[in-house]
């Protein structure tokens, strides 16, 4: 007696989606044969919101579009915003920015491993991510003042420098870190459970992932080695010593490791811009309305390929501010990850992917 | 260049890795350092973290040093400030920043604005309350105790210093030396002084400028800035009638 | 007989004959042939029975409900914060848990099968609360000593399966469906090797009663020494039977939101919380009793007091798994049951009769 | 065990490709031409050709973005396309009359531009002929308007 195709509602409050989410998915027994996810249900209007507002008015807003990351994107809409002025932040605040963005990296990546552990079911694993992002946040709140959405980066530099003696607790953090790391590593890589839920699991190989228009880390993991720091580098990533992290089996074990690995490679940049950052001016006045046109600047966002692309018609207000969120395509990308698997996949695989709505929907 | 990737082969279902006492071992060291000493949670209500100087908290204000010029309620991106007449007991009637901290996302730009610095973040967070009214904070309720640390002051260089090279200067955030002037288009102006009456540091005054009106036989007047004391609040240039006065942005 | 039945059977003998002297004392004729027939043997016995009952049953329950209080603190210190802080030690949260639950509105799913909805609760509460009287304390405090005990424990456990079947029928919802049919499959996937592990202590100690295998270890050694495989098999299955977090996936919040018990929302959601654990605590004073040498220790304390660490300590291990592992899926606890633990158990089946053939011991 | 695919040095540099597009499609205007980035403008009806020939023989694997613009008196859809094996990110610029904003779309060729397309229908209202399914993806089915659009003033009844 052939089992007829269910259709269930992983719906918008679900325990295992991370924000506003619906994944409908067609169950044939406990296997997924179809798989469709629906967005917007956090739909704020960023875009049109923006266009009423000056252009520092906007620099805070830039956080709230995906509060794991809030840095990167802030950071991406200043950058654009100097592009589109034709000014150049100066030589200290660049080396600043790099430093504080891959200290956002670690942390995004723990809040990450967080939403792995509650899926997959261990709180340990949970609990203790969440006592080592509590180091990060504590690091940039006394940079910043504040946890989550640090509001940072101006339009030309950044808003104050390092307190005093900050590259002294930032190494310590980070020596700190690198033990805590081995710690949180053994607690799964060991893990026979973890293994079984992850290997094999969510597959997809390079080339499917290139053309569907997956990036960062998740494509890393399927064997493509595209980190826009080294491919197009901006700031002064060119001459960060630093090495890709990728992985050639694109399942949802490799995805692990590819951020896991990344987190080891970021405490390696945080080091040497800390180190070689020159002394000088951090900001620059920037003017108040920009020049007639447009500018496009894309960036390395923890979740993938984050891009801006802005209009200005000469007033103080942008014409038009697009925003590409590289979870927007990941998620499109995501039903072929789900055909074939149970149902009991789903946390794995959605769980690993990062998912960040505020970003999705904006 | 890449990562050599540790290749997890996946033997037998069954093998000897301990299985899971890898895992039991990291967790139960864990457990006894828990023990041993207090576990990293602190009991809220009771225990409150240890805050940095400079977290943002709510915005605050220090009367004494507020002049009314209006620069954090432009530069507020959810427009909650906005400016209330209050009693003071020595200016009289006068116009200060009333915040409404239900929509305050707390980004510190007012306190970045304000040129006297009147207007601090303070590491206060705790602002439940029973009504939306209960969070409009009016001035007198804004207030603060100060410290040196709530103060936002940033250090910029200018555009023109950078291009040109050589060595660069650095300007604190109100420095009167380094900033953007107002100009004055003489044909549109008609000498109704207002701009003079709004602006709040007095830097506006009217001086003759020799030509006589034909018809009334005074003469007539126009705007002189004084830069020392203008914080480019932009509250002349908004009341003109005229609109002849514009800002001219030093770079 | 247990010094607790004589005890009681003294003290219901000093009742009755104290409502049979009240009755007298109304001189009407029938109400003190009624006082009589009260102090006949049948009705003492019975009634000192009900007693010994009621005293054994709460006094699992609450080292049940202790077994919640140290999984909330264990399971904190693991994961480097405190546990609960209600009350004096957090003490008082179990009691915090069931005033809340008494509080909480009954709802019914609208076209659910009330009847079964009902019922299927205090079917799986029932065979819990059967449980805890085949587990003697020690050799004087019990409910019953039957020559089967281990057998009639055996048989109650396995009516578990039948009522979350039927929980997650009768709410009428697709993902308690899912979970009843889940947690059927992996109970009793995982039943056939807990049997195998009992068989095979059967085999070595030669008979099925609890008290028998207790003095035979006494004499003896503890049975986890030549069993050690078996222990290790009963150890895992016991936590796939109680539903934990290695293989806790009918409950599983990730996907399932609470499994077959979702549509359940007052004092029967707390019931069943509730039975979770007291099903933790008789598969730990199982494993207590077959492999650990039950009340078996050096004198200086009670013989209770031995059983009942012991049962805690396991559940210490219970607690240390859970907090170790992540979930695994469905068909990976079955096949783990299948194909992993049955093998072994026969394993440690053949090294019981082996030994027994051997006449080691 | 598939290989890992390397893009370390860029195999032809950003003039050379500028020039092939100039040859093989003399409609198309190039706009500016910078250190890894490149800027088009494509008349409508030469666009989906190429965007083939720039995905099949200049090997640009990666759509990153469609972006809708409403200048008014007329639309302007921006596309950006990467190539990682020349390090180059080129924007192609292409113009819609307002009275009908109708362009091929590019999914069958990138995967990755199916929800840009979606998102770019819903706000702004331009429909990409060739699409699998092009329904709105963040409003529901319902909402007759489209909101990013210059005339949509914000706060209305709706």
């Amino acid at each position: 007696m052939p089992s007829d195709e269910m259709w269930i509602n992983m719906g918008p409050q679900h325990p295992f989606n991370h924000g506003l989410w619906n994944l409908r998915v067609k169950l044939k027994g406990e296997t997924i044969t179809q798989a469709e996810p629906i967005i917007g249900y956090l739909h704020r209007g960023w875009e049109k919101m923006v266009e009423n507002r000056t252009y520092s008015q906007i620099v805070p807003l830039a956080d709230r579009l995906c509060y794991g990351s809030s840095l990167s994107w802030n950071h991406l809409y200043c950058l654009t915003a100097e592009k589109l002025f034709g000014i150049e932040a100066p030589e200290r605040a660049k080396y600043i920015r790099v430093a504080v963005l891959e200290l956002q990296r670690i942390t995004s990546h723990l809040t990450w491993l967080m939403a792995v552990g509650t899926d997959l079911g261990s709180y340990t694993i949970m609990t203790w991510s969440i006592r080592e992002r509590e180091l990060f946040l504590d690091l940039l709140c006394k940079l910043s003042g504040a946890r989550m959405t640090y509001n940072y980066c101006r339009i030309g530099g950044v808003r104050n420098d390092f307190p005093e003696n900050y590259e002294r607790d930032v190494n310590r953090t980070l020596d700190e870190f690198e033990r805590r790391l081995r710690d949180l590593e053994s607690l799964m890589d060991e893990n026979e459970p973890f293994l079984m839920r992850t290997v094999g699991i969510g597959k997809m190989d390079g080339k499917t992932a290139m053309n569907l228009g997956l990036t960062g880390p998740i494509m890393r993991a399927s064997g493509v080695d595209m980190d826009l720091r080294r491919l197009d580098p901006y700031e002064v990533y060119e001459d960060m010593k630093f090495e890709i992290c990728t992985h050639t089996d694109g399942d949802v074990y490799a995805r692990y490791r590819v951020r896991m690995d990344e987190m080891r490679e970021s405490m390696k940049i945080v080091r040497q811009a800390m180190a070689e950052a020159p002394s000088g001016p951090i900001r620059v006045k920037a003017p108040r309305c920009p020049p007639k046109g447009n500018a496009v600047c894309h960036v390395e966002d923890p979740r993938g390929e984050s891009l801006m692309y802005m209009v200005s018609d000469g007033t103080e207000r942008p014409y038009r501010l697009k925003v590409r969120s590289p979870n927007f395509v990941n998620l499109s990308a995501s039903p072929p990850m789900l055909l074939g698997f149970k149902i009991s996949d789903v946390p794995a695989i959605m769980g690993v992917m990062d998912m960040c709505i505020g970003e999705t929907d904006r | 260049m890449r990562i050599e990737e540790r290749r997890y082969t996946k033997a037998d279902h069954f093998r000897a890795t301990g299985y899971v006492l890898k895992t039991m071992k990291v967790t139960f060291k864990g457990a006894i350092r828990a023990t041993k000493n207090r576990p990293c949670t602190i009991l809220y209500p009771w225990e409150k973290l240890l805050y940095p100087d400079n977290f943002r908290g709510r915005p605050g204000i220090v009367l004494e040093r507020c002049i009314g010029c209006a620069r954090c309620a432009k530069e507020c991106p959810n427009q909650c400030i906005e400016m209330v007449t209050i009693e003071l007991p020595d200016k009289g009637k006068v116009k200060r920043p009333q915040v409404n901290l239900g929509r305050c996302m707390m980004c510190g730009n007012c306190a970045e604005a304000c040129p006297t610095n009147a207007m601090i973040v303070t590491p206060e967070f705790e602002l439940c309350s029973y009504s939306r009214g209960g969070l409009i904070f009016d001035p007198v309720k804004l207030q603060h105790p100060h410290k040196a640390g709530y103060e936002v002051n940033y250090s910029f260089a200018l555009l023109s210093e950078m291009n040109a090279g050589g060595e660069i200067k650095t300007y604190a955030k109100n420095d009167n030396s380094v900033h953007d002037t107002i100009v004055l288009d003489g044909a549109k102006c008609i000498s109704c002084s207002r701009c003079a009456k709004t602006c709040p540091t007095g830097a506006i005054e009217m001086v003759e400028t020799g030509e006589v009106n034909p018809k009334t036989k005074k003469p007539i007047k126009q705007p002189k800035f004084d830069n020392t004391k203008c914080v480019v609040c932009e509250q002349c240039v908004d009341v003109c009638p005229k609109s002849a006065l514009s800002v001219k942005e030093v770079l | 007989m247990s010094n607790l039945y004589i005890e009681l059977t003294n003290f219901t003998e000093w009742l009755l004959g104290l409502v049979a002297a009240l009755l007298d004392w109304t001189k009407l004729g029938f109400l003190s042939d009624f006082g009589d027939w009260l102090q006949t043997a049948p009705v003492v016995d019975f009634v000192s029975t009900l007693l010994v009952a009621v005293i054994f049953l709460i006094t699992a329950m609450m080292f049940g409900l202790c077994f919640i209080w140290q999984e909330r603190k264990t399971l904190g210190r693991f994961m480097d914060r405190r546990g609960t802080q209600v009350g004096f030690l957090g003490f008082f949260q179990n009691f915090a848990d069931g005033i809340k639950v008494i509080l909480k509105e009954h709802i019914v799913p609208k076209d659910s099968d009330h009847l079964l909805f009902e019922l299927a609760i205090f079917a799986y509460l029932a065979s819990t609360f059967m449980l805890f009287g085949c587990i003697p304390y020690s050799d004087n405090f019990y409910v019953i000593d039957v020559d089967l005990a281990v057998l009639l424990g055996i048989a109650i456990f396995a009516f578990g399966p039948f009522s979350i079947l039927i929980g997650g029928w009768s709410s009428n919802n697709k993902f308690t469906l899912i979970g009843g049919m889940r947690a059927a499959a992996q109970l009793i996937a995982l039943e056939i090797p807990l049997l195998l592990c009992i068989v095979s202590v059967a085999v070595l100690t030669g008979d099925l009663s609890f008290v028998g295998v207790v003095t035979w270890q006494e004499e003896n050694i503890w049975l986890i020494v030549p069993l050690c495989i078996g222990a290790l098999t009963f150890f895992i299955a016991a936590i796939g039977e109680s539903e934990r977090i290695p293989f806790d996936l009918p409950e599983a919040e990730a996907e399932l939101v609470e499994g077959w018990a979702t549509e359940y929302g007052d004092v029967r959601w707390g019931l069943q919380m509730a039975s979770d654990y007291f099903r933790a605590y008789i598969l730990c004073g199982l494993f207590t009793m077959l492999f650990l040498g039950g009340w078996a220790g050096p004198e200086f304390i009670w013989a209770e007091a031995w059983y009942l660490s012991k049962t805690f300590i396991v559940f210490f291990f219970f607690i240390w798994v859970r907090a170790a592992t992540v979930r695994i899926r469905t068909d990976q606890i079955l096949k783990l049951g299948w194909r992993r633990l049955l093998p072994l158990a026969v394993v440690n089946l053949l090294i019981a009769v082996a030994l027994k053939v051997a006449g080691v011991f | 065990m598939s290989q890992v695919i390397v893009y370390d040095s860029p195999d032809r540099s950003v003039e050379d490709v500028t020039n092939d597009i100039r040859s093989k499609f003399p409609s198309v205007e190039v706009l500016k031409v910078a250190p890894r980035r490149m800027h088009l403008r494509a008349p409508r009806e030469v666009f989906l050709d190429l965007c083939k020939f720039m995905k099949d023989d200049l090997s640009f694997e990666h759509n990153s973005c469609v972006t809708p613009v409403d200048y008014m008196d007329h639309f302007t859809v921006v596309y950006h396309i990467s190539s990682w094996t020349n390090h180059i990110m080129a924007e192609v610029q292409v113009d819609l009359p307002r009275d009908d904003p109708t362009v091929d779309s590019i999914t069958p060729l990138w995967g990755g531009a199916n929800w840009h397309e979606r998102e770019a229908y819903d706000l702004m209202g331009v429909v990409f002929k060739g699409h699998p399914d092009l329904r709105r993806i963040m409003l529901p089915e319902e909402f007759r308007f489209h909101p990013l659009r210059k005339d949509f003033t914000v706060g209305r009844r709706v």
